[in-house]
């Protein structure tokens, strides 16, 4: 490698001869795409023509790595996927685990598992907000998200010993209870939340500016929606009302109350509005799940070495804070999973990006993968 | 209505109401309290349970290997053999390497949950999160005895570097 | 100090003191004591006033409450590696930092931060041209050269489409804010800025009164001119990496860097020398506030400078940013008219009251 | 996980750290108590029933005739083994007439002791009464199944990395190029006989400098081979 890199004879720079169109490379080392995203454009002037993403560069094998684990030991390796919102990812994996054993959690497990997913809706939508921003240029939003979160954070700490990759759930319940005090830490934080959720609406919802940004910018009209599979906020902006906690409940979703909002228009306005009432119908969640916090134990009765029956197959997904997060994991009557394979959110959802974003302009673009708010780490698994 | 509806409208337009609302809100927030923690001089507290550096107890250890079987990246390397106590004449088991690979670690505290002695021989709950290193193999790779007497972070400041 | 004024110039001789050491002087003053300093403390300022708006701290580290930064800062650009891409048009990119920074800090030539020279003194400006204004906005224009062909000769398509941004942007945006300075200028009868100021003094009111909605123009227009945040197009870095200068490192970078910032402070001096009565106090017509009087007018026009550099500041905290062609909206369809009118009846006014 | 009895040792107070609650330790042999809550009784795993007497097999083989091979189901969710050159028929026919909009998922599995050793399984959902079910097809490494990018156009990533993960094509896919890995990349990992530590990943990264097969991590690899190289996509 040490000759240095021979150029190509003159290629035009990538222009095409006969037209006005040029090819641009976004990314993947690009401050817009939220990691490792790379977007192949044919654009016109600053209008796409042609977007085609590349992906692959964050590529870890992790469904690989499932079969050779118990099945208790790919639980951090779940964490790995969408790294900024790990609960629900351990609440998909167990979940599924627990419907191929035919194991039944313990309210409390239950109830606590409800609290540290919406914990992780609000904070993984935080994120979203702050990167979204910055996207779109407000760069405070970013800071004002970030404190919140750190102390959502915070919580999570608490609890499991961890920020970030949580390993906070087990197959038949939880590892923890709860340390003492930490529900009335997370009761104050809820009474604070939304005063600061009104404090980042007032520098984004009404500003004319965000709106001529986001409104009419990307629709996505419901029927191409379910076509494409886009499924959370993103299915809910487009005017759909469905949600899984909703729809199919798990860990106890019937027995809290909350709205699901949805869209209007399906553009980038609609899905930032969304997102925002969720975080506010999250907080109920909580709120209604700290009051009601049964006692009683965390985990439920299980075998000592989890093993799958023969032959069995089960497919569970749950709805993560970027959409439908499934697990499908076939068992051979081993302690690992024979197959795992993960339904990522993110994966699905971005394959609706060159939709989205044709004929819109690169301004556009990074709004646009603002609004389908991927991770990488899961589109790549 | 029309009539209120557009003077509205016009005043939107005009006085940029949104806008100054924004202005307002940040304008604000520059006299309000600030959320930086100085690092060096300022430290936060972990949590009880945070998952930091390892500590091991040797003689809570019964050496049965199930922390370095559950961990899922089987970054903990265990050898012992049995020897003869010349104290009670018992067989006892005796570490020969307890070695964890920090440099992959993902900190997933699988080993410290698998551990069945009470309380566990092997924890991570060292309130311990100044890791970083200039030298992988010598500080990011802990045997036994790093393990057991590992108490402290590395120097930071310039006094405790001093 | 007067003293001392005096001794040299009864030594060169009156042609000689007033026609080259004067002038000399005061741009070495002007260009390393004020200017340079300023933009420096700016970053800093700004970084400082943007932690605080988002409930941080900022640099504090370099030095008592971060003061040293802008020092370290150079210090670090000075040194960093200088890479030119291999295959850019080399002339091209060296020359083009030179064209942004050259003519921003060439503008503060006629811009006044004091009255004439009394008697035996000397003047706070360093010439004033009655064609002071035109020289403004001829000089200010050259500067998107710079950008464009800093883009351009990067070989970079982001950089590329930045610098093509940028001159559509600094183009479009040239026609309203000349058109909103008309406005003063039609007030003073005069286009020198010594002279707009003695007018404002004379007629008793600063124009931004008068000119509430040419100063709001010029305003915005301005903000978009230096490519500030809701208007930071050419190098809005969530779109293009860094537009224009992606390709740029240390001192060339710094370069770039350094015009942008002086161009915000030429902005903020015209607006100040043309609508908030340059030197003068504020209310230069209410005889109750005439105990401001003794503050020296310098003074006075840093304070006016400030405060739209704590506008700059503040927008680039708040607001997000326009998309391309939205900007061009706000430009042709909107500013463009809105000044046209306020020319003509501004016109109107003055032709009736005379 | 690991729950055996814990020796008694006299041990030091541990440092200022919370614990785990321990958990109850379950004792065996012991007649079940009818009355205890479901979560102490011994999980019950679900077992595969009979799905022929569901209405929705009855309409479906009435449609479809024999491309429906099986019919059983799982913990409540419908599994339908479809004949694989029926497969675009019966998902048009499900989303068509019966309502199943949403392709919730898509992937392949590899059982490389059966013939053949590939399935390719879908998750179908509906709204109107929010039921899902499953279709598996069989196929092996030299016939393709054919595409459902035209009744969802979510099949289509999906469908790649099936290609990308198991080598199984797909008839009539617009776009059957690897998705995750690069082109070129010799071998596919999620088929069973792929080894975990990895292969020489060839070239193809920098064609410019590297050979074909000469990658930068030639001869670290186990020197595995494909057992035969793979197809290119038409």
């Amino acid at each position: 490698m040490t000759q240095p890199l021979a150029l190509p004879e003159d290629d035009h720079d990538g222009l095409f001869a006969d037209s006005e169109e040029m090819e641009l490379s976004f990314g993947p080392q690009h401050p817009a795409t939220h990691g490792v995203l790379r977007l192949k454009l044919k654009i016109n002037g600053e209008r796409i023509v042609e977007s085609y993403p590349v992906i692959g560069y964050l590529h870890r094998g992790t469904e690989k790595l499932f079969e050779l684990h118990p099945f208790f030991q790919n639980i951090p390796h779940t964490d790995r996927m969408d790294y900024v919102a790990a609960a629900t990812n351990n609440q998909a994996y167990v979940g599924a685990v627990e419907k191929l054993l035919g194991l039944v959690v313990p309210p409390r497990a239950r109830c606590i598992r409800i609290i540290l997913a919406e914990l992780q809706r609000i904070s993984s939508h935080l994120l979203w907000l702050a990167t979204h921003a910055i996207d779109i240029g407000a760069m405070t939003p970013f800071f004002y998200t970030f404190r919140e979160r750190e102390i959502l954070l915070d919580l999570f700490e608490d609890y499991c010993g961890a920020r970030l990759t949580l390993n906070c759930m087990r197959p038949g319940g939880l590892p923890y209870d709860l340390p003492v005090g930490w529900t009335g830490r997370c009761a104050a934080l809820m009474a604070d939340l939304p005063g600061k959720l009104d404090e980042y609406e007032e520098l984004l919802t009404n500003n004319r500016i965000w709106k001529k940004r986001t409104v009419g910018i990307g629709v996505l009209p419901p029927e191409v929606a379910i076509d494409y599979g886009v499924t959370g906020p993103m299915l809910r902006g487009s005017g759909v009302r469905w949600d899984l906690r909703k729809a199919l409940p798990y860990d106890g979703y019937d027995e809290v109350e909350f709205e699901v909002p949805i869209g209007r228009n399906g553009d980038t306005y609609d899905r930032y509005i969304v997102r925002m009432i969720e975080m506010r119908q999250s907080v109920r969640i909580i709120n209604q799940c700290l009051e009601k916090l049964p006692e009683g134990p965390i985990m439920a009765k299980r075998p000592r070495v989890m093993k799958a029956g023969k032959d069995a197959e089960i497919y569970h997904g749950i709805e993560g804070p970027k959409g439908e997060i499934g697990f499908y994991i076939v068992g051979d009557g081993t302690p690992n999973p024979y197959r795992c394979h993960v339904r990522p959110p993110s994966f699905i959802n971005l394959q609706s990006l060159p939709e989205l974003c044709k004929g819109a302009l690169i301004a556009d673009l990074v709004a646009l993968i603002g609004t389908t708010d991927i991770v990488l780490g899961e589109v790549d698994r | 209505m029309d009539l209120w509806k557009s003077v509205r409208k016009v005043a939107d337009k005009l006085l940029l109401p949104d806008l100054f609302a924004g202005l307002a809100l940040t304008f604000k927030h520059m006299f309000r309290e600030k959320v930086t923690v100085q690092y060096p001089e300022q430290r936060l507290e972990p949590s009880h349970r945070f998952r930091g550096m390892f500590r091991l107890d040797e003689d809570r250890c019964i050496k049965c290997t199930i922390c370095a079987r559950d961990c899922p990246i089987d970054i903990i390397y265990i050898d012992w053999h049995q020897e003869v106590n010349p104290e009670t004449g018992k067989k006892d088991k005796v570490l020969d390497r307890f070695d964890i690979d920090l440099q992959r670690c993902m900190f997933c505290g699988l080993c410290e949950e698998g551990c069945p002695t009470e309380p566990k021989s092997i924890w991570l709950t060292t309130k311990t999160y100044e890791l970083a290193s200039y030298d992988r193999w010598k500080n990011l790779y802990v045997d036994m005895d790093e393990l057991q007497q590992w108490q402290v972070r590395p120097a930071y400041t310039d006094e405790e570097i001093a | 100090m007067t003293s001392l004024i005096e001794s040299v110039r009864t030594t060169v001789g009156d042609t000689l003191f007033y026609g080259a050491v004067s002038p000399l002087v005061k741009i070495l003053v002007l260009l390393f004591l004020m200017i340079l300093p300023l933009i420096a403390y700016l970053t800093l300022a700004e970084r400082r006033i943007l932690g605080f708006m988002q409930a941080r701290l900022g640099p504090n580290r370099v030095g008592p409450w971060g003061l040293l930064q802008p020092i370290a800062d150079v210090a670090k650009l000075l040194v960093k590696g200088d890479s030119i891409p291999l295959r850019a048009v080399k002339w091209a990119f060296v020359l083009a930092p030179c064209l942004v920074v050259g003519p921003a800090i060439l503008v503060f030539a006629v811009i006044p931060l004091g009255p004439r020279a009394e008697a035996g003194g000397l003047s706070w400006f360093v010439t004033d041209i009655n064609t002071g204004l035109l020289f403004v906005v001829a000089t200010a224009s050259i500067g998107v050269y710079g950008l464009i062909l800093g883009g351009w000769s990067s070989n970079n398509k982001f950089s590329l489409m930045g610098g093509l941004r940028s001159a559509a942007q600094m183009i479009s945006y040239e026609v309203p804010q000349g058109l909103a300075l008309v406005g003063p200028v039609l007030l003073a009868g005069t286009l020198s800025m010594v002279g707009i100021v003695e007018a404002q003094k004379a007629d008793r009111f600063w124009y931004v009164f008068p000119q509430i909605v040419g100063f709001f123009l010029y305003l915005v227009a301005g903000v978009a001119e230096t490519n500030r945040n809701p208007f930071d197009l050419p190098e809005a870095e969530s779109e293009l990496v860094a537009g224009f200068h992606t390709e740029y490192s240390g001192m060339r970078f710094a370069l770039f860097f350094l015009g942008e910032y002086a161009n915000m402070i030429v902005i903020s001096a015209v607006a100040t020398t043309l609508f908030l009565g340059g030197w003068l106090r504020p209310f230069p017509n209410v005889e109750a506030l005439a105990f401001l009087d003794p503050v020296p007018g310098v003074i006075w026009f840093a304070l006016k400078v400030f405060v739209f550099l704590f506008l700059y500041i503040w927008f680039r905290g708040t607001f997000p940013r326009y998309r391309f062609d939205q900007l061009m909206d706000l430009g042709w369809k909107w500013m463009i008219p809105v000044a046209l009118g306020n020319l003509a009846l501004t016109a109107l006014v003055k032709l009736l009251v005379a | 996980m690991s729950d055996e009895p814990a020796p008694e040792k006299p041990a030091p107070e541990k440092p200022a750290a919370e614990k785990p609650v321990p958990e109850k330790p379950v004792k065996k042999h012991e007649p079940e108590d009818p009355n205890k809550p479901l979560w102490e009784k011994d999980p019950v795993a679900p077992a595969w029933l009979d799905g022929a007497d569901d209405p929705l097999t009855a309409a479906l083989k009435e449609e479809v005739g024999d491309a429906i091979e099986a019919a059983r189901s799982f913990a409540g969710d419908l599994t339908f083994l479809v004949r694989r050159d029926a497969i675009a028929r019966t998902c048009a026919v499900l989303k068509e007439k019966h309502g199943f909009t949403y392709l919730v998922d898509l992937c392949g599995a590899d059982y490389p002791k059966r013939e053949p050793r590939f399935d390719v399984v879908y998750q179908l959902h509906r709204f109107s009464d929010q039921r899902r079910i499953r279709l598996r097809v069989m196929t092996d490494e030299a016939t393709p199944v054919p595409t459902v990018c035209g009744v969802w156009r979510a099949a289509n990533w999906p469908e790649r990395e099936v290609w990308d993960m198991f080598g199984v094509r797909f008839e009539g896919h617009p776009d059957m190029t690897r998705i995750l890995l690069w082109e070129g990349f010799n071998g596919f990992p999620l088929r069973k006989d792929f080894p975990v530590e990895g292969i020489d990943t060839g070239s193809a990264i920098y064609p410019e400098f590297y050979r074909e097969g000469a990658g930068p991590v030639a001869g670290s690899g186990t020197g595995w081979k494909p057992p035969k190289p793979p197809q290119e996509p038409s």
